[in-house]
Parts: C-alpha cells; structure tokens; sequence
C-alpha cells in the first residue's frame, strides 16, 4: 500500500515559542515511511506544540517544516489531538461522512467497516452527543483506519482507553507502520509495539544533546 | 487689544478657550501616561534584576 | 468536496434548528420596539422605518454569527476542516454561505410582514428585499473574519460587534437609503450597485482574511 | 546597504540606541512649534468673517483629525508589516500608535463639537467629518480591546494585525460613502472653510499646528515602542546592562 524508505517529512532548524520564553530550539527530524518516533520530554517541555506545529496549527517561529510531495500533492498528516472532532448533533455515520480526512470525504461501506473495527458498528446511528469520551475518541480512532494518509500524528492516543482498546491501537499502529506508514506520537503511558520505536526528546536547545 | 478682550474673543471666548484646553489636557495626559509607564517599567525590571543578582 | 462541506454546515445548522429560528423573533421584536418607543402614526413611521428594519435586520445577523465557528472550535472539528479539507478556504465559504442561507434568508423572507408592520410604502417592497439579500450577505462575510478573530476568546461575543459594526456602516447607509429613496419613489439602483461592489469585494479579500484569523485564534 | 538599515531598525536594541539622542529633541521641537502655532493662532491670526473667533479651534480640530487619519493608515502598515514578515518592533509599533491615533480622533471630536456649538447651534453635528472621526474612533477602539483580549501577546499582535488591515481597506469606503450619505442628507449650508481659500495669515498657523502636533504624536509613539521593548524583552542582557548600568 505504501512504498516504504520515502521521506515523508524534513525539518531542519526549527523552533517554537511560546509567548517570549522558547519551548525549544534547532530541531532537526527527518521522517521516512515505515518509521515511528516517540515525542518524550516532560510536562510543558513542547510536546503538543511540536506535533501541532507540524500539522501547521502552530506557526513555527523559526526553521521550516518541508512536507514531501506525494503526486504533486502536499502530504496531509492525519492528526489525532486532545479533541475527539466529534459533533455532537451529527450521528456517528455522520460526523465520520461530512469529515474531510487527507485531502477527500470517504462513502458508507469503508466508513461502516472501520466503524465495526473501533467496536462502535452498532452505535453509528445514535447523536454522538449521546457517545461516552471513550466511544467518541474511537470515532476519532475510526478515521485512522478510514483514510490512506502517509503520516500519523498522534498525540496521546492511548488515553482514555481501556486496556483491551490500548492493546489494540497498538497492533493497528504496528500494522500501519508495517505497511510502510509513518507516526508521530507521544503517550505518558508505556508503549510495547513490535516495531522499533525511535525517540525524540524534546529539550531547551536541540542541538546541544544529539 | 487688551487682554480682556482677548479672553473675551468676542463672546466665543469660551468654547475657543475649552477646546484648547481639553488639548492641553489631553496632549499633557499622553506624555505624562508614558512617562508614568516608562518610570514603572524601569523600577520594575531593576527590582527584577537586583533579585537575579541576590540568587546568584 | 465543497458540495459535501456545505451539506455539512447546512445538516447542522438543521439539526440545532432552535439557533435558527432565534434571530428571526429577535428581529421581530426589536421592529416592532419601534412603534412604541418613537410614534405609532403611520407618517413619521413609513419614513423612518427602512432605516429600522435595516438597523434590526443587522442586528439580528449579528446574533447568530457566533454559531459560525464556535462549537466547532469548541468541539475541535474546525481544526480538522481545516486541515484535512486540503483548502482551508472552501471551509470557510461553505460557513459563510451556509450561515447566511440559514440566518440571512429567512430574515429577509419575513422583512416584508415587518415593511408592512412599519406602513413602509408597498412599492418600495422590492427595494427593500434587494438591498437586504445582498446586505446579509455581506454581513455573513464580514462576520465571518470577525468570528474568526474572536472564536478563541471568552467574551468574544461583545468584542465581535464592535469589530464588525465599524466595518459594516457604509453598507447599512446604502442599504437604507435605497430602501428610503424607493419609499419616495426615487431612483434607487445607485445604492443597489453599490451593496453588489461592496459585495464583490468582500467576496474577494473575505476568505484570505478569515482563514488567516482562524489560524490566529487556534494556535 | 537599504536592507542592513532596516536590520538596524528592526533591532530592539539599536532602536533603543537611536531613539535615546532622538526623542528629546524631537519632542522639544514639537512642544515649541506647538506654542508658536497656539500663540499665531489665537492672537495674531484674523477673524473669521462668519464665525468670528470660533474659528480658532480649527487650529486644533484640523490637524489632530489629519494625526488621527494619517495615524490609523501608519498602524495599518505597521500591523501588516509585522503580521507579513513577523517583525516584532513593527506589532510594537502599531500597538504603540494605537492609543495615541484614539487620543487624537477623541480630540478632534471633542474640538468638533465644541465648534459646532456656536455655528450650528448644537453640540453634536452629524458633518461627514465627524462622523468619518467618530467612525475611526471605533476602528481604533477595536483595535485596541481586541489586542488586549488575548493573553498571548503575540497572538493579540498577529489578530490585531489582521483587524487593522481589514480596516484600513474600509476606512476609504467609509470615507466615501459618509461623505455620499451626507450630501444626501444635506441640510446646513456653511462649509467649514475650505484649506485652499483660506488667507495665508491663517494657513501659516494651521500648517505649523500640523506639522506639530503629528510630530508630537510620533515622538510620543516612539516613546511607547520604547516602554513596549522594555516590558516584552525584559530578560534580554542588553536590556540588564542598560537598566543596570
């Protein structure tokens, strides 16, 4: 599905502040397909606001961020933040219908099928107000599955699920990243996957560690 | 033109005056509010730096 | 992609359909303070009253522009528009036509029971329900950078009509005049040809300025 | 050789350096030209034939309405050059002529209806220019509440930055289409005389006043960029040296 050792995403120099006080500085990262890294370092150092200034949430005030093209189309991170980007008053069927994902709308059967994967087949009729937090990220998790993006950026995935579901986003990522996929994530708890997991701490001044 | 006539300004002494006035006040009031701004800064930040000082 | 964006806006709209039909009593009452507060004799109300339902018709559009983007701020589904529609700008459009066939139209619908209300002369009908069409619209566009800017903040909803207000007077003074000078029976195509620049305009530079706001306001 | 000029404005520092031997004799200059200007103005200019001596408040009302223009238009460059570029010093800037542009239109409108009273018989006019002033009031008005309703300075910058250069594309709209309503409506007949006609003992005082007062409100503003450096670089050594020093 996808081909593996493409460089999905290039950063070099870059640094993110957070009104006057830099999070961090001089971060370089090269991401080729079927790579993981893990985004460590403690609370407040950065974490979330690297994973969203790549998607382009934050804008990054120093260094550049070069998403690699792919059929002349900027590759579109799938990210996976703190919010589920559920609607409330759409159904489940139709919060994952009328969302974007990478670039382009998806129809019923794909949508039903990844449906029944998270667990929720039976609940995709009901207002996602109705939805417990842990249903609604497994709608959020349901995109993961539904879309072909090349890269996932995940930022704390693993909360708010249970053990059963933490074990099973674990496989789907291995199996992602097996298949030539590329993620990003961070996560407070531990993360077993049969892939070999990279890491990137995040601190003050990056080049003076690597 | 004695002066009383002058502040008299033919019976419109009094909104030539005010006018004036007001833009005394308030071109005084600009310079006064940054200087006032400036002198706090200052003391601020020197009683910032003077406690680096100590801690080191 | 942005046929199904704004079958999105418009199924939510539907589905919070109370937000919708709250404008529309708001414009009705704030009309009909009029009458009481000033004189009820038809006179002095036929002159002054394009002015007033322009005034309230405004007002009432006001109201509604926060639905535009503050759940979905809330709830995180406008940061995944914007990233994952590829273009940011077809987001936002398909928000502002949305909002104003949601809001915009019905004001617009119900404006001639209010004319009629108000002893506006019968012949100046169209007048008014031309100028209104394209002032809501402009006003779906102006509000939409104005929500942009404001959707993060808490108190946003006062600061938003001050920024928005400024920005929307020289349409509100075409918009009622046309309605006026077609009340006396004059020429009112000027003013008409005026809203459709303005309109125009706003067409062009809106989407760049709002989708610029939003990502301010998400950071 | 322009570029590294401009580096050396855009620097904190150097700014500081600059505007330490600048500043007070800009501001000297000004407060005298300011009071040459008042003192032709009030006594040795002449009356006007209609409005007799009231006519010396256009001294005062004239040129803080062209400051409070010409002051919105400078914030909008400032605010679009530092929102494109992301040019600290010019967010500063903006931020910094703000208060001073709304100083000026609140003073223009207060000198307005202050002149209003005796030639028109009642405070408030709605004359195409004071409305257009009072217009811009709000302009500014929002510029400021929304640049102070962020926590984040810099974000206040940046969405302050995007309001302003909306605005200033509107402000001719505004101009144009005020100024249209006007005639529409208009009913009293005494224009305010016009600079062109005017003799040349008023026009000397009025260009004087103009060329005070604007360069007055500059110094002020770069009076407040300077405060606005010392609260956002507060932990820069160059900063500690100075203060310290």
């Amino acid at each position: 599905m996808l081909d593996t050792h493409k460089l999905i995403l290039q950063v070099n120099k870059l640094g993110v502040r957070r009104s006057e006080r830099w999070l961090f500085r001089n971060l370089d990262l090269k991401l080729s397909s079927g790579e993981i890294y893990q985004v460590v370092g403690q609370n407040g150092a950065g974490k979330t606001s690297l994973l969203r200034c790549l998607c382009g949430l934050l804008p990054e005030q120093e260094g550049d961020i070069a998403w690699q093209q792919d059929d002349e189309m900027p590759i579109i991170p799938l990210f996976y933040g703190h919010l589920p980007a559920v609607k409330p008053e759409l159904t489940v069927l139709e919060n994952l219908l009328y969302h974007p994902i990478n670039g382009n709308f998806y129809n019923g059967d794909v949508i039903e099928a990844a449906l029944h994967e998270v667990g929720l087949g039976a609940y995709f009729d009901s207002e996602a107000r109705h939805l417990s937090a842990g249903q609604a990220r497994r709608v959020a998790l349901a995109r993961l599955l539904i879309a072909d993006s090349k890269c996932w950026i995940l930022d704390e995935p693993f909360t708010a699920l249970d053990v059963k579901g933490c074990t099973w986003l674990e496989g789907i990522i291995s199996s992602y990243v097996k298949r030539g996929g590329s993620v990003l994530l961070t996560s407070h708890q531990p993360v077993s996957l049969d892939v070999e997991l990279k890491v990137l701490e995040i601190v003050e001044d990056m080049n003076s560690h690597v | 033109m004695t002066f009383q006539e002058f502040l008299h300004m033919g019976g419109h002494g009094f909104y030539v005056w005010s006018s004036y006035g007001i833009a005394l006040v308030i071109f005084v009031g600009l310079y006064l509010s940054t200087r006032l701004k400036n002198k706090k800064l200052v003391e601020q930040l020197q009683r910032r730096y003077r406690q680096e000082q100590r801690e080191q | 992609m942005f046929k199904r964006l704004l079958k999105r806006e418009l199924l939510r709209q539907w589905r919070s359909r109370q937000d919708v039909t709250n404008p529309l009593i708001f414009f009705l009452i704030t009309v009909s303070l009029f009458p009481l507060a000033v004189t009820p004799d038809g006179e002095l109300l036929a002159s002054i009253s394009g002015g007033i339902i322009w005034v309230s018709a405004l007002l009432a559009a006001m109201l509604s522009l926060e639905s535009m983007y503050r759940d979905d701020y809330r709830d995180g589904t406008l940061e995944l528009l914007l990233l994952q529609s590829g273009s940011p700008y077809l987001v936002v459009v398909a928000k502002i036509i949305s909002h104003w066939v949601t809001t915009g139209i019905p004001l617009v619908v119900i404006s001639p029971v209010l004319a009629i209300m108000m002893h506006l002369p019968t012949h100046a009908m169209t007048a008014l329900l031309s100028s209104l069409i394209i002032g809501t619209a402009i006003l779906s566009l102006i509000g939409s950078v104005g929500m942009g800017l404001t959707v993060g903040l808490r108190q946003g909803g006062v600061l938003l009509s001050l920024l928005v207000l400024p920005l929307f007077i020289p349409v509100l003074i075409f918009g009622a005049s046309a309605v006026t000078a077609a009340g006396m029976g004059l020429e009112y195509s000027g003013q008409l040809a005026y809203l459709g620049a303005y309109l125009a305009g706003s067409i062009a530079l809106v989407p760049l300025a709002s989708v610029a706001a939003i990502k301010i306001s998400i950071h | 050789m322009t570029w590294q000029w401009f580096n050396r404005l855009t620097s904190p520092k150097s700014y500081f350096d600059i505007t330490d031997w600048l500043l007070p004799p800009m501001l000297i200059i000004s407060v005298i030209l300011m009071m040459v200007g008042t003192y032709l103005g009030l006594y040795d200019s002449p009356i006007d034939y209609q409005q007799g001596n009231t006519v010396r408040i256009m001294y005062i009302h004239v040129p803080t309405a062209t400051a409070s223009m010409f002051g919105y238009v400078v914030m909008a460059i400032a605010a679009a050059v530092g929102y494109i570029w992301r040019i600290k010093m010019a967010h500063m800037a903006a931020l910094s002529i703000a208060p001073v542009g709304a100083a000026m239109t609140f003073l223009a409108l207060v000198t307005g209806a202050i002149w209003g009273k005796p030639t028109w018989g009642t405070w408030w006019v709605w004359d195409a220019r004071l409305t257009t002033e009072l217009i811009l009031f709000f302009l500014y008005v929002g510029f400021m509440a929304l640049h102070s309703a962020f926590e984040d300075r810099e974000l206040g910058d940046r969405a302050a930055g995007v309001l302003a250069m909306v605005g200033v594309v509107n402000v001719p709209i505004i101009h144009y289409s005020v100024y249209w309503w006007n005639t529409l409506h208009q009913k009293s007949s005494i224009s305010v005389a016009g600079k062109a006609s005017m003799p040349v003992e008023m026009l000397t005082p009025l260009l004087l006043m103009m060329f005070a007062i604007i360069l007055f409100c500059t110094a002020i503003s770069m009076y407040r960029i300077r405060n606005e450096i010392l609260d956002r670089e507060r932990d820069k050594n160059w900063i500690k040296e100075r203060l310290s020093a």
